[in-house]
């Protein structure tokens, strides 16, 4: 390993950054604090020109590799980073101090992750991801995210303290902390397993981010959106590429939000749904495991991290100038917000895949991988999770918030900097849906794949046409479900409902626990008090004042006693 | 001490034995006559000073020359009367004039409060007489001669107790109780020596200890052991038989509860220690079985009965009465693990036992003197009220419990080796529970000195006092030496050890 | 140099008690009463330092007491050294907090408050020092009689009643079970010596080293392993600054501590892994964390949800113990520290909350945040801390706990770890969420509160994440101790 | 968040319409959705019809099967969203479900 270059983790300026602006009672300074830092760590990832393993550090015996650059870690870094800097500007109209401090020590946290070389910094960042971003949600400052941020939290640290118990496991028997390939069979592995899991929203898993992404602010949900997951994506690719189940698990995760982002009122929560069924297909493609697969995967974090981006940035501008985002409350938004509405159409299209836009040039690696390697019922279902995407994303968003039936809600277009930051992000989907090339050249595994061949071009046009004209029909007949004001039950029902009263009813049971141990011992205590009273105290049988007869007669009883002890032995 | 032996004309020290006794009782007829308590109580404190100095005499001659062995009047025994001391009793000899001249200096106060002016002088001579008879006890080697002196010191007492009864009428039927009890447990004694004198036709002990090897199997002898051992129980008030005690101790004048809780029931179970190794033969069956069932078990019941007794009662005498109890039971055990160790321990619980309830009968008398106590609840606050007599109740109250840095943990601490080295686990766990319950029970009194709210007088002051000299001095000296025997324990150590050795030396005779 | 090391051992004992003297003459002007104590928390602060500086040294004070094969002793070891320099490092910040919760809420009886609090110090100091059994257990017993009139200070029935618990507990596990087994060490290994490798070690049989395991375990009532844990939510009703230091690091942590040196020098690893009982004390151990964790969060008074917090962690130490493989005891050694100055963060937090607001129930405090952010800031630090989240100090005896567990197989307890952090997320998170995040009450405070109040907390939760990155440190200090290789 | 009242006055609703939006107005017409809907219709129906001048080389064969990823993708789509009609049924709840409910931790 390279030791000597004194490279930085690009990780570091970003969550100094967050220090400053926590600190930074100025708007202005933190503002630029927050643009310049994404900047400088820009520069540190530049300035690592071949890969190897920076910034190690000794502590306490261990050693903590906290800038590995290599194939995998840089795409992850890059993109990280660039979101950084979209979300700054994204946020630039915000005066909120905590969310600037914590979005910024979050994003780094993220990016101190995919930069970890052994599994005690990756648990490290892990970890401050968790309790930076939760604040991105409290930070809606209302009882219901409070309470969401909470259960998110709680999530979160679970996912940390099982990785941590897994490294240790893993640690402890294989003796080497390094982050590489784990796989299930190692010892501690499904712990870790299980950790990824949690954070990249495995079904039965994944409820933790519908339920907080869309109660967090304007800026915090664009924020969330990017890193938490990815990183988790990048953790599996890391640690279980080639993993059998992943391929299932991922094929799940595709298809099942297609149908709960229907009937989804909450456009973030739609977005929310849809950034699981994004996550299949990378999950799909780690599982897959083949080079083509992760640079599948790779490509399409880099892609879905922007265009899932200008999603929420596009949502959070109706949010911000609404005050909803309820699809029943929406519509014919573009009379005034134009700009808004187109640069979420290009997220839309980018996310649904149509050529010259950058979900097309990403997802066609994973869906290629897939059908190379015979999997033929995932493929299946990710064409499937396609036509769903284009659903979800691409039209109901679109579609329900800026058209749909005019709600006649006239608001201002959204703050110049939010334009601004869609705009680069819009900007950057074209950008690498029309020239994939520098996407692919710093993907991890060199590779010759063409995407736009005319078989592939129209085949994803047949899909997306056709679909569209589904949904034309449908809304013609009335046959789509009208959007209207309902909360729908997912895996959250468990833990808020079940979970609740499991939670009322250990709460009860802790209250009587409690008090039964106070009590108990209390009464137990008093009883044999009154008892040992009744018998003992000065009026009680056993103290009264005897008349001396009856001691005589004791004594003689003893000396009987003593004689036949005597006599026995004698 | 042997700077004291040594300036002593050596007449005197040859006699030393008879005049510890004898100097007492012609002291008591003095003090009966002198026409005031001041005057008494003077002659209380020289000859108890007195007898100080000979007991060491005597201990240093022990411990450096051997059993003495005094021919009372110059007849030689086994005929004439024999007084013998070795190390078992020269420790008593030396705790009995030790405590009895602390507790006559402390006496002044607390008798003249308590005593008609013009008794005074009767109570310092029926003191003198008890004095005198439980030395007289504690040094013979004659059975016969042992009850008489228990008789003389178990009468003078009766008067003692009954003198109470200017304060408390129930002093009267206490001291009733006492004579009846007492009575019945010198008659059993004297049947039992009357027993064996019939089986061996001695009444001198070494000289039945010699002879009754071979009786051993005689229902005679039998029968004595259990008559002994009854009636020295009841003197040494062991449960059940201790019922008398409480009262006793409750409605008494303080001096005498000080005086009688340090030193009477530790004669009586010295007594118990002498016959059962020095006079019957440890070895015998019938003994050996009763260490077991009568001395352990019995005193292990005490330890704990006795001790929850303790933990009810609202009088605080009466609450160190029946703690006295369940401490003598600590000792019973002593004697029942029969071992050097426990015998050994029984008696540094012997020693300690009245440094600590020394200290604590003499500050409730203290605290009586000034405010007239008899209740728990009538202690509240004293802590800031009397704080120097209330520091010294604590250091007492944490011996008796057995906390470290008191000598009190010495006790349990040996004891609890002794029925280790035993195998008797079951015996240290109760050993645990009879300390916490005198936890408790010396809990409930400190909480009372230090947490609850003193008196306030009508300007909302607390009421404060301080105990008299005569008072205070004794009581302190005590308490340091409940503290200072934790740090310096040799000395009791070697004199227990020795005395346990000597107690045990009987068997091989 | 004048100040050997054998002095400073006395001197950590002899400072506190002559503070608690000059305290106590100088009741009568609060302001010179208060500098005597502040003296001197830093003078023993200052030779706590340098014991710390001469620990290889082991330097030691032995006093025979004759014949009788047992002596008191001082005697100083990395351990002892650690436990002492976290006591007396925030007995320096828990007095300018006293000072400010006692003035701030005009109690009464102040000098006797003070007095006591410097003897409590310096039983807490002869704990950390002693070099045998016997002389932990008296300066153990002196600790928790030193500590009564502090709970009891109140003075009115509620607290009479939870001083009585406090005492009758602590006395009664000490002296029923803790001295049995400090006698049968004596009686079996012929000393009560902390010994390197464990003095027990080859002398007992693990069937009586279980048996020896339980009494001591038990018998550490102030390590207050369920059940005999209800003496700690009782002191509660004692001041918040006496709850702070002495029931999150004097006196809970004299427990721990105590019980992680039997384990190390009485038992040592290997005994307690070939005794049988370790296992269930480790069970024992784990079910406390978490029943402990379900009380606290049924609490809506936040000092008592904060006591059975402290119960749950507590028991972290006994688990780390009781796992006996270096790492473990080295998790758990760490735990004395990190957990001390997380909690103690705490409990000072609820002072300052209370002593700015009246407020009690943890229902009350909504919204609080806003108006108290720097006492609330630090409560969420504390409490980030306690669930052992990076980068605060908590993180590492989790991390060596659970290394400890997994070295040894012992994986359920891992599990039972992991519980417990979801669970600290849960009853503690909200309070400072809450806090901040709910709306500012409409009317009550207007000032954060006394700042001798808020400040303290402040420091101390600025420790707790400095410690984070002074892990490297602690571990080459303590690590020769357990054997562990870093 | 910054709770901003959407403006409840009718009248002015027509003024508000923001400049550039003007030019985009037509898309509300019906007779342009009618339109649009003819136009995908005949879209898919012509891209479907590509695949028999031009073979599609596919790595599942019956994914070469004429029109398949048209076939696919709106029945698919027609899937996803009637499966809404049963799920809502069987999932949907008032919107206050929850938070009527949740008491405090």
């Amino acid at each position: 390993m390279i030791d000597a270059l004194p490279l930085l983790s690009p990780a570091w300026p970003i969550i100094l950054g967050g220090l400053l602006c926590g600190l930074i009672p100025w708007y202005g300074l933190r503002k630029a604090v927050s643009l310049a830092m994404p900047l400088i760590a820009m520069a540190f990832w530049f300035s690592v020109d071949q890969p190897g393993t920076f910034g190690a550090l000794e502590v306490a015996g261990f050693t903590f590799e906290t800038f590995r650059y290599d194939g995998l870690s840089r795409v992850w870094g890059l993109i990280f980073i660039i979101a950084t800097f979209l979300n700054s500007i994204y946020g630039l109209h915000d005066r909120d101090r905590l969310q600037d401090a914590t979005a910024l020590i979050y994003a780094g946290a993220g990016l101190g992750a995919v930069f970890a070389g052994d599994l005690l910094s990756l648990f490290f960042f892990w970890e401050l991801t968790a309790i930076s971003s939760v604040f991105l949600i409290w930070a809606s400052r209302n009882p219901a995210a409070f309470r969401a941020g909470l259960r998110y939290l709680a999530i979160h640290v679970l996912s940390g303290v099982l990785l941590l118990a897994g490294s240790i496991i893993y640690a402890t028997n294989t003796g080497s902390w390094a982050f590489n390939d784990i796989g299930l069979d190692a010892p501690g592995g499904v712990l870790i397993f299980l950790a990824f899991g949690i954070k990249c929203a495995f079904p039965l898993l994944h409820n933790w981010l519908q339920d907080a992404y869309p109660k967090s602010t304007v800026v915090g949900a664009v924020v969330l959106s990017a890193f938490t997951t990815k990183l988790a994506v990048y953790a599996l690719a890391r640690g279980f590429a080639g993993t059998e189940m992943l391929i299932w698990i991922g094929a799940i995760m595709t298809a099942f939000p297609v149908f709960f982002a229907v009937i989804e009122n909450d456009l973030r929560k739609v977005l929310a749904y849809s950034l699981n069924n994004q996550l299949g297909f990378m999950v799909v493609g780690i599982g897959v495991g083949t080079e083509l697969a992760l640079n599948g995967a790779a490509a399409h974090a880099f892609v879905h991290i922007i265009y899932k981006a200008l999603l929420f940035m596009s949502m959070g501008a109706v949010l911000y100038r609404v005050g909803t985002v309820k699809a029943s409350a929406l519509g014919g938004l573009f009379k005034s917000m134009p700009y808004s509405a187109f640069f979420c159409i290009i997220g839309a299209a980018s996310i649904s895949a149509f050529p010259l836009m950058s979900g097309f040039v990403a997802k066609s690696l994973t869906l290629a991988a897939t059908a190379q390697e015979g999997h033929w019922i995932t493929w299946l279902v990710l064409v499937f999770a396609s036509a769903g995407v284009l659903e979800h994303s691409g039209i109901k968003i679109p579609y329900f918030a800026f058209f749909s039936h005019d709600s006649g809600k006239r608001v201002k277009e959204a703050p110049w900097n939010m334009l601004l930051a869609m705009g680069i992000a819009a900007f950057l989907c074209v950008f690498i849906g029309v020239f994939p090339g520098y996407l692919y050249a710093i993907l991890p595994f060199e590779m010759d794949y063409q995407p736009y061949t005319f078989d592939h071009v129209v085949g994803q046009m047949q899909l997306l046409i056709a679909a569209m004209f589904a949904f034309s029909l449908l809304m013609r007949f009335g046959l789509y479900p009208a959007e209207r004001p309902s909360v729908n039950l997912d895996t959250d029902w468990f833990y808020r409902r079940m979970g609740d009263g499991l939670f009322k009813w250990a709460w009860a049971m802790g209250g009587r626990l409690s008090a039964s141990i106070q009590n108990r011992f209390g009464v137990a205590g008093r009883a044999l008090t009154q008892r040992l009273f009744n018998l003992f105290s000065p009026a009680g049988a056993m103290s009264r004042d005897v008349p001396s007869g009856l001691l005589a007669i004791w004594t003689s009883v003893l000396l009987g006693l003593v004689m036949v002890i005597a006599y026995v032995a004698g | 001490m042997e700077f004291l032996a040594s300036i002593l004309p050596a007449q005197i020290v040859a006699h030393a034995p008879a005049i510890i006794v004898v100097v007492p009782l012609l002291m008591a007829a003095v003090s009966a006559i002198m026409p005031n308590g001041k005057l008494s109580w003077a002659l209380v404190v020289i000859s108890a000073a007195v007898s100080v100095v000979l007991a060491i005499v005597l201990t240093v001659d022990v411990q450096t020359s051997g059993v003495i062995s005094y021919a009372m009047g110059g007849w030689a025994p086994p005929a004439g009367i024999e007084f013998r001391i070795d190390s078992l009793n020269a420790v008593l000899l030396l705790l009995l004039t030790v405590i009895g001249l602390l507790s006559a200096v402390y006496a002044l106060p607390s008798v003249a409060m308590q005593i008609d002016a013009n008794r005074q002088s009767l109570f310092y001579a029926a003191f003198l007489v008890c004095f005198a008879g439980l030395l007289g006890v504690a040094i013979t080697g004659d059975a016969f001669n042992m009850f008489v002196f228990l008789e003389i010191s178990s009468i003078s007492t009766y008067v003692l107790v009954g003198m109470g009864a200017g304060r408390d009428r129930r002093a009267l039927t206490a001291a009733y109780n006492y004579l009846i009890l007492g009575t019945i447990g010198a008659t059993f004694f004297v049947i039992g020596v009357g027993f064996l004198y019939m089986a061996t036709g001695t009444l001198n002990m070494a000289d039945m200890a010699a002879r009754l090897p071979d009786l051993s199997s005689s229902r005679v002898v039998q029968a004595a052991f259990a008559f002994i051992i009854v009636g020295l129980g009841l003197k040494a008030a062991m449960f059940p038989l201790h019922l008398w005690l409480p009262n006793a101790y409750a409605y008494s004048p303080d001096f005498v509860t000080v005086f009688q809780a340090t030193t009477a029931t530790k004669v009586a179970f010295y007594t118990l220690v002498r016959f059962m190794f020095d006079v019957f033969w440890p070895d015998a069956a019938f003994v050996a079985v009763s260490f077991f069932w009568v001395f352990a078990v019995l005193g292990i019941v005490a330890m704990i009965v006795v001790s929850i007794q303790a933990v009810f009662q609202t009088d605080a005498r009466r609450l160190l009465a029946f703690s006295s109890v369940a401490q003598a039971g600590y000792m019973m055990l002593g004697l029942g693990i029969g071992s050097v160790a426990g015998i050994a321990a029984g008696m540094l619980h012997l020693v300690n036992h009245a440094m600590m309830k020394g200290v604590l009968f003499m500050a409730l008398g203290a605290f009586a003197v000034r405010f007239g106590i008899r209740r728990i609840s009538d202690l509240n606050g004293f802590g800031r009220s009397m704080p120097f007599t209330s520091v010294a109740f604590t250091i007492g109250g944490l011996s008796l419990i057995g906390v470290p840095m008191t000598v009190g943990f010495w006790s349990k601490w040996y004891l609890g080796v002794a029925a280790f080295e035993n195998g008797w686990w079951w015996a240290v766990a109760a050993l645990i529970v009879s300390s916490l319950i005198a936890l408790v029970y010396i809990g409930r009194m400190l909480a009372a000195i230090w947490v609850a709210e003193p008196q306030h007088d009508r300007d909302g002051d607390i009421v404060t006092a301080r105990a008299p000299w005569l008072m205070l001095i004794p009581i302190w000296i005590l308490a340091i030496a409940n503290v200072w025997y934790f740090f310096q324990p040799e000395f009791l150590i070697s004199l227990t050890n020795a005395a346990a050795e000597a107690a045990l030396a009987g068997e091989a005779r | 140099m004048m100040w050997s090391p054998e002095i400073a051992l006395l001197a950590a004992l002899i400072i506190p008690v002559i503070g608690g003297v000059f305290v106590g003459l100088l009741g009568k002007t609060p302001n010179l009463r208060e500098g005597a104590t502040l003296v001197a928390s830093v003078l023993l602060a200052l030779n706590v330092a340098y014991l710390v500086s001469v620990t290889g040294d082991r330097p030691e004070l032995i006093y025979e007491i004759g014949s009788t094969g047992l002596a008191f002793g001082l005697k100083l070891e990395p351990l002892g050294a650690l436990f002492a320099a976290v006591a007396s490092g925030l007995w320096i910040v828990n007095s300018l907090y006293s000072i400010g919760y006692m003035r701030g809420n005009n109690e009464k009886n102040q000098t006797r408050f003070f007095v006591f609090f410097t003897i409590a110090i310096a039983a807490a100091m002869g704990v950390a020092l002693s070099s045998n059994l016997l002389t932990m257990f008296l300066f153990y017993e002196a600790l928790t009689l030193s500590t009564y009139p502090l709970v009891a200070h109140k003075g009115d029935a509620k607290s009479s009643r939870g001083a009585a618990i406090y005492l009758s507990i602590l006395l009664g596990t000490s002296i029923g079970f803790l001295l049995p087994a400090i006698i049968a060490t004596q009686y079996i290994a012929g000393s009560t010596d902390f010994t390197v490798g464990g003095l027990l070690n080859g002398e007992a049989s693990p069937m009586v080293a279980s048996v020896l395991l339980v009494l001591f375990i038990f018998g550490i009532g102030k390590a207050a392993l369920m059940p005999v844990h209800p003496w700690l939510p009782n002191a509660m009703v004692a001041p918040t600054p006496v709850s702070a230091l002495l029931h999150a690091v004097a006196v809970v942590k004299a427990g721990v501590f105590a019980v992680l040196k039997v384990s190390t020098y009485i038992f040592g690893p290997e005994l307690i892994a070939a005794a049988p009982a370790s296992d269930w004390l480790a069970w024992i151990a784990a079910l406390s964390i978490v029943a402990a964790s379900i009380i606290a969060m049924s609490s809506n008074n936040l000092k008592r949800r904060l006591a059975f917090s402290t119960v749950s962690q507590l028991s972290y130490v006994t688990i780390g113990a009781m796992i006996a493989a270096p790492l473990a005891l080295l998790g758990a050694a760490l735990q004395i520290v990190m957990h001390a100055w997380a909690k103690i963060t705490l409990f000072m937090c609820a002072g300052a909350i209370y002593t700015a607001s009246k407020k009690t129930e943890i229902s009350d405090m909504r919204g609080l945040g806003r108006l108290m952010p720097w006492t609330f800031g630090a409560f969420a630090v504390g409490a980030f801390s306690i669930i052992g989240l990076p980068p605060f100090g908590g993180m590492w005896p989790k991390l060596y706990l659970m290394m400890g567990a997994a070295s040894t197989g012992q994986l359920a307890l891992i599990g039972a770890l992991i519980l417990s952090s979801i669970l600290n997320v849960g009853y503690l998170l909200p309070i400072p969420g809450r806090g901040f995040f709910d709306p500012a009450p409409k009317e009550g405070l207007k000032k954060p509160g006394p700042m001798l109040a808020v400040l303290p907390p402040v420091i101390t939760a600025a420790g707790a994440t400095i410690l984070f990155f002074l892990i490297g440190p602690l571990t080459d200090f303590l690590a020769p101790v357990f054997g562990v290789e870093l | 968040m910054s709770e901003t009242k959407p403006s409840r006055k009718r009248k002015k609703t027509e003024d508000e319409i923001h400049p550039v939006s003007r030019l985009f107005l037509w898309v509300e017409k019906p007779s342009v959705h009618f339109i649009f809907l003819i136009f995908l219709g005949i879209a898919s129906f012509g891209l479907g019809a590509l695949d028999f001048l031009h073979h599609r080389h596919e790595y599942v064969d019956w994914a070469e099967w004429h029109g398949f990823y048209a076939w696919f993708g709106f029945g698919g789509f027609a899937l996803a969203v009637l499966a809404g009609w049963p799920l809502r049924k069987l999932i949907g709840r008032p919107e206050d479900y929850y938070e009527k409910a949740a008491g405090d931790d």
